[in-house]
């Protein structure tokens, strides 16, 4: 371990940088060839680079037994006696992260540059993923709140140019302008929320808040806290897609695979598990918040499986499944179990990645076919991305000794015997949809590389492996998400977040949970290979008998339609026809011009008066005279 | 006297050939010239009757003539305004009857004041009022100036 | 009521009726005769309050009125003329080009 | 003094300028090169000064007084304080590329159209600096003049039309606060025994409540109709559609400005008590304002107007902001209204630059010109997304801040049971979402999707062009990444606002007896 | 000893008739007519530079003729500002009037002029008020170049005729509650309450309302100014209008208005404004146009008589100075016209900017002046009236004024707007106005910067 000044402060920056220098040879420097190799030096060399500096960081944090390293950056403005800094917070928490966004993240720009190898604005890609990362490590690594929801915003405009990086369908540009959106709305409480603890505490400091939170500073603050943990709540909703603001994340697959694998499955939507986590110390104050996370993240988890068990584009399906995933923790989270929740994060973030990445895979290997109904057999054709997938399938299905199972089931567990709001009730919708999922990310496996081909022919003449850069980062992803279970995050977070405790008549429980988890795992695959492992024609007869329900799913729950018709629509019909039409033309302007006619009117009537005789003149200065007279009498 | 001269004037709005308007005008000029005279005001009375009837009233006489053309035929006498005219002015007149009838007599003591005579006057004028006595030069030469000029535009407009 | 007060109104009586003439009036020169009455009836309420105050200012007054009318009917009767020239008529009521 | 001196130059070189050009009639290049050249030499004197400027300092620096028009207490009375200086900056830093900008697409009548952008910047400066009530009023008449020519003759189809209703309509405020002035001066006199103009002298008058009610109702209806406020603000987009490209920058950048700083500057600080008053009623129509611009700017579909309601919506948090009476959302405001000045000039440029090649302002014509003009989308998303208010952008400090502050504020008043506020704040944080929404929109329609442009081929920005966006957008990243220094100049002005604001002003019992409005006419 | 006084006392006047006796010499020896206009513009400019400068030293010979005729300081800034006002109508006759008529009645009428402010007795200003319009009614018609003229005339003399004999009606009824014929009776009579007096007082102010076309007695303004040539218009728009107003500041003294003509004086004024303001709007004839402003403008000075007396005088002033000084300044360039009446239709101001910068900027300003707009005098002016009608506590009428003046923006505006942003069709483009009048207007121009840069300096002069 090296001692290095600002060494945080260089990680936030160094994708910075390199996405000010891809930007600069992305957009000025027009050379293609010299200049995709530049870009993927710079592009891969930062994030590799911060990664380095995160492992010095964290051997820095264990050298010290794990006192938070506080590093101040600068002043942004000093108002009156309150001032907002721009400081980095390293502590065990964003150490996790850390790790993972820099390390999750570097192998991701690796693939890229495989995946991406013949994309025409090669570079520009490379400057986002750069820009991405360098908000992402500012979400995590921020001291005050401030910083954090400038990372949050700022990785919503990643998230935004990434989705609609093929802008020339302009599809792709209304879903990242439908996610910014749907952000945006989250954000709206998060600021709330924000205002208020700045309110209450007078400072943005999450751990200074924490602590007022705790009661270990002085008085509780006078503001409740469920009420900022709910606010909160709300903008973790919009960037970790829970209900009911999830609906943009599906519609972010449009963005690039590896754009998917690392913001919409790795980071970026854990976010909010982070912000939930980083504000513990408020929510451990607001039972009712923890319960009404609780709920909407067991729901969140449930129907997303649900959808995802019908889902035929490959990318969709992982994307409600991660829905799902995000779901389980804010189950955790909503239990009190926020080292599982990280547990979860990470391990959810390794599967998930090496599946979006397979998945990428596969893509690459078909043309840009990304139908499972097309696919099949390819098991043989694209053998490594077949067992990487494999591996990560297995383990979010929860099968043993892999990754997801220890995490979720620490998570069911939890949800089951936790003294904070934990009940059989959230535990077993909470395994029903583990079932789900291992049922669905089977039918995956099957219908993509087992059974027979269903291929275009065309698209079957030319499949192939992808190139190294792409299998080797599958295999270590693969690798990660097998033992990436063994190292139990939790128990090195408890000092930090500690476990909430079980409910003492629960405990005995635990054996019996542990096997009926297994159960589902295997119980979801055994459903899964004899639906899909017989005959091509029992899916089809199994369809036809839950044909409403399978429509229902199909349609997503026609949750678009209905936020279409409920506040799109109205809105935009309100502006234009009662606001605009009404308010500004008619009546505003309407006014207006009432006026002016009115003045014009009279100007015309004066002039009738004039009628140039000078009788009538006379006639006036006649009546003038009289009048005058017969008011001063009357007056004096 | 008064009388008569209130009635002429009130003729001169009826009758119809300028001519006869005129000469009723000169009825009026001659009452009052009448009445200054009662008044023990000579020379005033004397003005009169000299400028007035005498140039004034000349001057239109002699105009009227020249151009008499044939108003005579059915142009209308009145204007369109008689009606809110005679009804402004009879209010007019009566609220000066009241405030008149309101100052009352108390304000004017009537009764005795020395009847100035000419030479008085004259003397007055041209020791206090002598300023005025330019200045009415001056004015008059501005006057001779202005209708001139008129008439030399009318001449122009002609030729 | 006294003599000053039946002058009086006799003078505004002149007044109110040389502005009648003016107001109904159409013949032009029959207007400016109308003006001469009106100052005629000045002139004589200026003569009874000088006599009544034996002071001269209001004959010198009147004097000037004297001066003054002749000059305006001398200027006017030219305009009249001009008048009449282009339009061969004294009717004021149809010099109405002038108007709005 | 050396600073005075320089502020007076500040003030009256485009005066000079404008002098100079009538001076050498013709030839529009070197009429371009004089202005520009006026502008740089102002940019400069202004940048000097901002330097110079002692921000721990209260009150007025590098002042010059002379008295003027002895007789009524009017005086040439100018000088810098918080209130002011990032505004004259703001307006020094616009002038050049007004010209620059204003460098192609204005080819008739080229000398006086220069002479009245600097006449324009001449009344705009005197009306920031002035702090002598006569003076201000005087500059702040003049501003119209230069702005009526100049969207009456380079301006589109309507432009007369929009012109003229733009004058009447700003004339008409003004001549109630003329009015109010003129009895604010008289009651002075007559209670405070001292006729003068002068800011300072203003601030102590005191006035019962009704009196005060009254002359703050005439000031800020001029203030509101300059800001726009709705329902005010029709002139708005009409102004800002006809107007020529100059035109709409420095109505965007510096004009509309000129309303909220006169509420900053004498609004409040004048009549405090009647402050109080009209808060509700102003917050409430600042929410509406942000609310409601941003509904309309969803809906237009000609590119200008999305910006000129965009205005009316951005203007609102300044409102706000000033009106939580918080340091925090003071200074929030004020930061919010330099960010404005700069995003909005940036947007309109952007605009002035497309439809110089495209000559149409329809929406719907445009598309995907991110792959026809990428430098062009680059500088529009950076523009956008500052308008949107996403951090490290100006627009986040100033909004943020504002919002920040109205909040606070609102709090207690909610703990202590008197929610309106918390809910207009809270609205008011609903509208980041809007804006969101309208400007995505924007940028959605015209640079995504299939390739389609009027009067293709285009090209994409020349060096001149980028020299102008690229001054903004370090502009706005500098005040949006490092806003302390620039907030520190300002502060002081922030606390002696509060402080003006919140401290009654009501005469002392026994009540004079000055205030008979109305006449002896029974 | 009084003979110097009286010499003295009278110099301007004196300088004037001198000026009036040898154009007279030099119409009767009818010599070469160009030197007409030099010897009227040096009396003219002799007798102003003689007022002002007696004004400036504050020279006030007493009471030359007793009762009669005085002089003070403050009177002789006054005529000097009027008489200097003269110049440019001079210098802009010149197009109109080749020979020395015009000259010769204007020098009486300024005569005129100069006795009504320093007149003691009703009988002076009864002579300055005729000598004041009575060659005006000859000017109307004298450059006879469309048949209205005289009908002009015509309406102008008969309705003045009308206005002179109600003011004698007013002085004699005066003069028979007071017994005498001094000015100062008026002001001492004001809030008398026997019914001759008020009689009397109504009776005057209606007539100076009626020599300053106040509504309703306005009537005849537009018909003549339009029916007039365009200096004789100016003439009459400005200087006329400022010397009935300088008249009434005579007769009303320093006495705060009160008693019955205290109603007049708020209301009727107040109507003129709106009434004129919004008449001007759909004018087509620039002079008709102005008529009706300088309808406005005397409600804005008959305000002036609302504030407190003493200030008065230096405001009515003021605002003549300031407002006739733009109006010259509009007058004097007008572009020439074939034919009269075609001269000052607005229509031909479209584009006028392209054709005429300097005329089209001069006339702009002007506008904006007479919209009362910062930073040109009329905002001063305004300013100065507005603020002592506020400061005698009449607000109601104060802000109600206000708003009148500004519906009058509108049609200033227009004016702009045809000269500046409409299309130059060049139809019947009349050629611009000779250099004599623009020479004319340069010296407005520079009045006007002054009045602008330093209008406190001006008004502690008057």
């Amino acid at each position: 371990m090296i001692a290095i000044p600002h060494a945080l402060a260089a990680i936030v920056l160094l994708p910075l940088v390199g996405f000010l220098l891809n930007g600069v040879f992305a957009t000025a420097l027009g050379g293609r060839r010299f200049n995709n190799r530049l870009a993927s030096i710079i592009g891969c060399g930062f994030p590799l680079a911060a990664f380095a500096l995160t492992v010095n960081a964290l051997l820095t944090l264990q050298a010290g037994n794990f006192t938070p390293l506080i590093e101040p950056l600068y002043r942004w403005v000093t108002i009156g006696d309150s001032s907002f800094d721009v400081a980095f917070y390293f502590d065990r928490l964003s150490a996790i992260m850390t790790l993972v966004v820099t390390g999750v993240g570097s192998v991701i720009h690796l693939y890229s540059t495989g995946y991406m190898h013949d994309d025409k604005s090669y570079g520009r890609f490379f400057a986002y993923l750069n820009l991405f990362l360098f908000f992402m490590l500012l979400l995590v690594l921020g001291r005050s709140m401030l910083v954090l929801f400038v990372g949050w915003e700022g990785v919503g405009l990643a998230s935004y140019l990434l989705i609609g990086f093929w802008f020339d369908d302009l599809a792709n540009a209304r879903a990242g302008k439908k996610a910014f959106i749907t952000n945006r709305i989250g954000d709206a409480g998060f600021l709330l929320g924000m205002f208020l603890l700045y309110r209450a505490c007078g400072t943005l400091d999450m751990d200074t808040i924490n602590a007022a939170f705790m009661g270990s500073a002085g008085g509780v603050p006078m503001v409740s806290a469920s009420l900022v943990g709910l606010l909160l709540f709300v903008g973790a909703t919009g960037k970790s897609a829970q209900i009911p603001l999830f609906v943009w994340l599906p519609d972010a697959m449009a963005g690039p695979t590896p754009v998917s694998a690392l913001i919409h499955a790795a980071t970026m939507v854990t976010a909010g598990v982070y912000l939930v986590v980083r504000m513990s110390g408020v929510y451990m104050q607001a039972p009712e918040a923890s319960q009404v996370m609780a709920i909407v993240g067991v729901a969140t988890a449930f129907f997303a499986a649900t959808i995802a068990l019908v889902q035929t584009d490959i990318k969709k399906v992982l994307a409600y499944s991660t829905v799902s995933q995000l779901g389980f923790m804010f189950l955790a989270l909503g239990v009190g179990a926020y080292g599982v929740a990280i547990f979860h994060v990470v391990t959810h973030a390794f599967f998930k990645a090496c599946l979006f990445l397979g998945a990428g895979s596969v893509i690459h290997a078909l043309g840009g076919e990304q139908d499972i109904r097309k696919m099949g057999g390819l098991r043989t054709r694209i053998p490594i991305t077949f067992w990487t997938f494999v591996v990560a399938t297995a383990a979010i299905a929860g099968i043993p000794g892999l990754a997801g199972f220890f995490s979720k089931d620490e998570i069911l567990w939890y949800a089951f015997a936790s003294s904070r709001g934990g009940s059989p009730w959230l535990w077993g919708v909470a395994a029903l949809t583990a079932l789900m999922t291992a049922f669905y990310m089977f039918r995956l496996l099957w219908l993509t590389f087992l059974g027979p081909s269903r291929m275009e022919p065309e698209v079957e003449t030319h499949v192939h492996e992808s190139p190294f850069s792409m299998t080797g980062v599958l295999l270590l992803l693969a690798v990660l998400s097998a033992v990436g279970g063994y190292f139990s995050i939790p128990h090195f977070l408890e000092s930090q977040v500690p476990l909430p405790s079980i409910v003492v008549e629960r405990e005995h429980y635990e054996r019996t949970l542990l096997i009926v988890s297994v159960v589902m795992a295997f119980a979801g695959l055994a459903l899964a290979a004899v639906m899909f492992g017989g005959p091509a024609t029992r899916p089809e007869r199994i369809r036809q008998a839950v044909l409403p329900l399978h429509r229902l799913l199909s349609a997503k729950y026609h949750v678009d339609e209905l936020y279409d018709r409920l506040l799109a629509r109205p809105l935009v019909w309100v502006s234009e026809h009662v606001l605009l039409r009404g308010g500004d033309r008619v009546v505003l302007d309407g006014l207006l011009h009432g006026v002016a006619s009115l003045a014009t009117r009279a100007a015309g009537l004066f002039g009738r008066l004039q009628t140039g005789s000078l009788h009538l003149y006379s006639l006036f200065v006649m009546a003038g005279i009289v009048g005058a007279l017969v008011w001063s009498w009357r007056h004096g | 006297m008064g009388l008569l001269a209130l009635g002429s004037a009130a003729l001169m709005l009826f009758l119809r050939q300028p001519m006869r308007v005129a000469l009723a005008l000169i009825t009026t000029m001659m009452a009052l010239g009448g009445i200054y005279g009662l008044l023990g005001v000579h020379f005033i009375a004397a003005f009169q009757v000299l400028i007035y009837v005498g140039a004034v009233m000349v001057f239109i006489v002699y105009v009227i003539m020249l151009l008499d053309v044939k108003e005579a035929e059915g142009s209308p006498r009145f204007s369109s305004w008689r009606v809110p005219g005679v009804v402004v002015v009879t209010l007019l007149v009566a609220v000066f009857g009241v405030s008149i009838w309101n100052s009352g007599s108390g304000a004017l003591p009537g009764g005795t004041s020395a009847p100035f005579s000419l030479t008085q006057f004259s003397a007055e004028f041209l020791s206090r009022y002598w300023l005025v006595f330019e200045l009415t030069s001056v004015f008059l030469v501005a006057a001779i100036v202005a209708a001139l000029a008129v008439i030399k535009v009318s001449r122009r407009v002609d030729g | 009521m006294d003599r000053v007060q039946f002058l009086l109104g006799l003078s505004i009586a002149l007044f109110s009726l040389g502005l009648l003439g003016l107001i109904i009036r159409r013949n032009a020169l029959v207007m400016l005769m109308c003006m001469e009455l009106m100052l005629n009836g000045v002139n004589l309420s200026l003569v009874t309050f000088s006599q009544r105050h034996a002071d001269a200012g209001g004959a010198v007054l009147v004097f000037l009125v004297f001066i003054v009318a002749t000059a305006e009917i001398a200027l006017a009767i030219p305009i009249v003329l001009l008048l009449v020239k282009h339009t061969r008529s004294m009717d004021i009521g149809r010099y109405t080009d002038l108007k709005g | 003094m050396g600073e005075s001196l320089v502020l007076n130059l500040l003030l009256w070189l485009p005066v000079v300028g404008t002098v100079l050009l009538l001076a050498m009639r013709g030839n529009a290049s070197r009429a371009r090169v004089i202005t520009l050249g006026v502008m740089l030499l102002q940019l400069i004197m202004a940048a000097w000064l901002y330097a110079r400027f002692d921000s721990s300092a209260t009150g007025l620096q590098f002042a010059t007084y002379l008295p003027w028009i002895p007789q009524w207490g009017v005086s040439y009375l100018i000088g810098m304080d918080g209130f002011n200086i990032l505004l004259v900056a703001l307006t020094a830093f616009l002038g050049p590329l007004v010209v620059l900008g204003a460098h192609r697409s204005i080819d008739k009548d080229v000398t006086l159209f220069h002479a009245m952008v600097l006449l324009l910047q001449f009344a705009m400066m005197g009306a920031f600096v002035a702090q002598d009530l006569f003076l201000f009023y005087l500059f702040w008449e003049a501003m119209l003049i230069p702005m009526f020519l100049i969207i009456g003759i380079w301006g589109g189809s309507r432009r007369i039309y929009a012109t003229v209703k733009f004058f009447l309509y700003t004339a008409f405020g003004s001549i109630l606060m003329l009015a109010a002035l003129i009895y604010l001066v008289q009651s002075l006199a007559q209670t405070g025994g001292i006729t003068s103009f002068a800011f300072a002298d203003l601030y102590r008058a005191r006035l019962p409540l009704p009196a005060q009610t009254i002359l703050l109702g005439a000031f800020a209806l001029s203030f509101a109709i300059k800001v726009p406020m709705v329902p005010l603000h029709t002139w708005l987009p009409d102004a800002h559609v006809e107007a020529p490209t100059a035109g709409s920058v420095i109505l965007a950048g510096v004009l509309l400005k000129m309303g909220t700083y006169g509420f900053m500057k004498l609004g409040f600080p004048l009549f405090p008590d009647a402050a109080r008053v009209f808060t509700p009623a102003l917050m409430t129509l600042a929410v509406i304002s942000i609310v409601h611009g941003a509904c309309l700017a969803l809906v237009q579909t000609d590119i200008k107007k999305i910006i000129a309601y965009s205005s009316i919506s951005h203007l609102g948090y300044v409102m706000l902001g000033l009106l939580s009476l918080e340091l925090v959302g003071i200074q929030g405001a004020i930061i919010q209204m330099v960010s404005h000045g700069l995003v909005a000039a940036g947007l309109f440029l952007l605009v002035g630059m497309i439809y110089e090649r495209c000559h149409t302002r329809e929406l719907s014509a445009y598309g995907g010109l991110a792959r026809l003009l990428p430098v062009f989308s680059v500088f529009f998303m950076v523009f956008t997304l500052a308008s949107v208010g996403l951090p490290t952008t100006s627009g986040f400090t100033g909004e943020f801040l504002a919002l920040l502050g109205a909040f606070t504020a609102a709090w207690p008043l909610h703990v202590a049971g008197q929610s309106y506020p918390l809910i207009l704040a809270s609205v008011a944080v609903l509208g980041v979402i809007l804006g969101a929404l309208y400007m995505l929109r924007f940028a959605l329609t015209f640079l995504f999707g299939a390739v389609n442009a009027p009067h293709q081929p285009l090209h994409d920005l020349s060096l001149r062009e980028r020299g102008i966006l690229g001054a903004l957008v370090i502009a706005i990243f500098a005040l949006g990444l490092f806003p302390e220094g620039a907030m520190a100049k300002t502060e002081n002005a922030a606390r002696a606002y509060r402080g003006l604001v919140t401290t009654s002003r009501l005469p002392q019992p026994p009540v004079p007896q000055e205030i008979n409005r109305g006449d002896p006419v029974p | 000893m009084p003979g110097e006084d009286a010499l003295i006392a009278m110099l301007p006047e004196h300088f004037l008739l001198i000026g009036i006796v040898l154009l007279i010499v030099l119409e009767v020896l009818n010599l070469r007519v160009r030197a007409a206009l030099w010897v009227a513009v040096v009396a003219v400019s002799a007798a102003a530079g003689a007022a002002l400068s007696f004004g400036q030293l504050g020279y006030a010979p007493p009471a030359p003729f007793l009762g009669l005729f005085s002089v003070t300081p403050a009177i002789f800034m006054a005529k000097g500002a009027l008489l200097a006002l003269a110049v440019p109508v001079l210098l802009m006759s010149r197009s109109e009037f080749k020979d020395g008529e015009f000259s010769i009645l204007l020098l009486s009428s300024l005569y005129g002029m100069c006795l009504l402010p320093s007149s003691d007795s009703f009988l002076v200003m009864f002579i300055g008020l005729e000598l004041l319009s009575v060659p005006v009614y000859a000017l109307v018609l004298l450059a006879f170049r469309r048949p209205q003229s005289a009908e002009a005339a015509f309406k102008y003399l008969v309705l003045s005729g009308a206005a002179s004999a109600t003011f004698l009606m007013g002085v004699s009824l005066l003069y028979g509650a007071t017994g005498s014929m001094n000015v100062e009776t008026f002001a001492q009579v004001l809030s008398a309450g026997d019914a001759m007096s008020r009689a009397a007082t109504v009776l005057i102010v209606v007539a100076l309302f009626l020599k300053a076309a106040i509504v309703p007695f306005h009537a005849w303004a537009p018909d003549a100014y339009e029916g007039a040539s365009v200096p004789v218009t100016a003439y009459m728009a400005t200087l006329i209008k400022g010397a009935v107003l300088l008249a009434a500041v005579r007769v009303f003294g320093v006495a705060n208005v009160s008693g019955p003509v205290a109603d007049l004086l708020l209301v009727l004024p107040l109507v003129s404004i709106v009434w004129g303001n919004l008449a001007a709007i759909r004018q087509n004839s620039f002079r008709r146009m102005i008529a009706y402003s300088s309808i406005a403008h005397a409600g804005y000075l008959f305000y002036a008589f609302l504030g407190a007396g003493g200030s008065r005088q230096s405001a009515v002033v003021f605002y003549v100075v300031a407002y006739s000084v733009v109006n010259l300044l509009a007058f004097a360039v007008v572009p020439e016209h074939a034919r009269d009446d075609e001269r000052d239709n607005l229509q031909h101001f479209r584009g006028l900017y392209r054709r005429d910068p300097l005329a089209a900027g001069l006339i702009g300003i002007a506008m904006l002046s007479l919209a009362g707009l910062p930073p040109f005098p009329g905002f001063v002016a305004k300013f100065l009236v507005f603020r002592n009608v506020f400061a005698a506590g009449h607000t109601t009428y104060a802000v109600l004024g206000l708003i009148g003046s500004y519906i009058g923006i509108y049609f200033y505006l227009r004016v702009l707007v045809l000269m500046f942003m409409s299309a130059d069709d060049a139809v019947s483009a009349g050629r611009p106005a000779s250099r004599l009048s623009r020479m004319a207007g340069v010296l407005c121009i520079g009045a006007t910067v002054l009045l602008s840069i330093m209008p406190g300096w001006v008004i502690a002069r008057f």
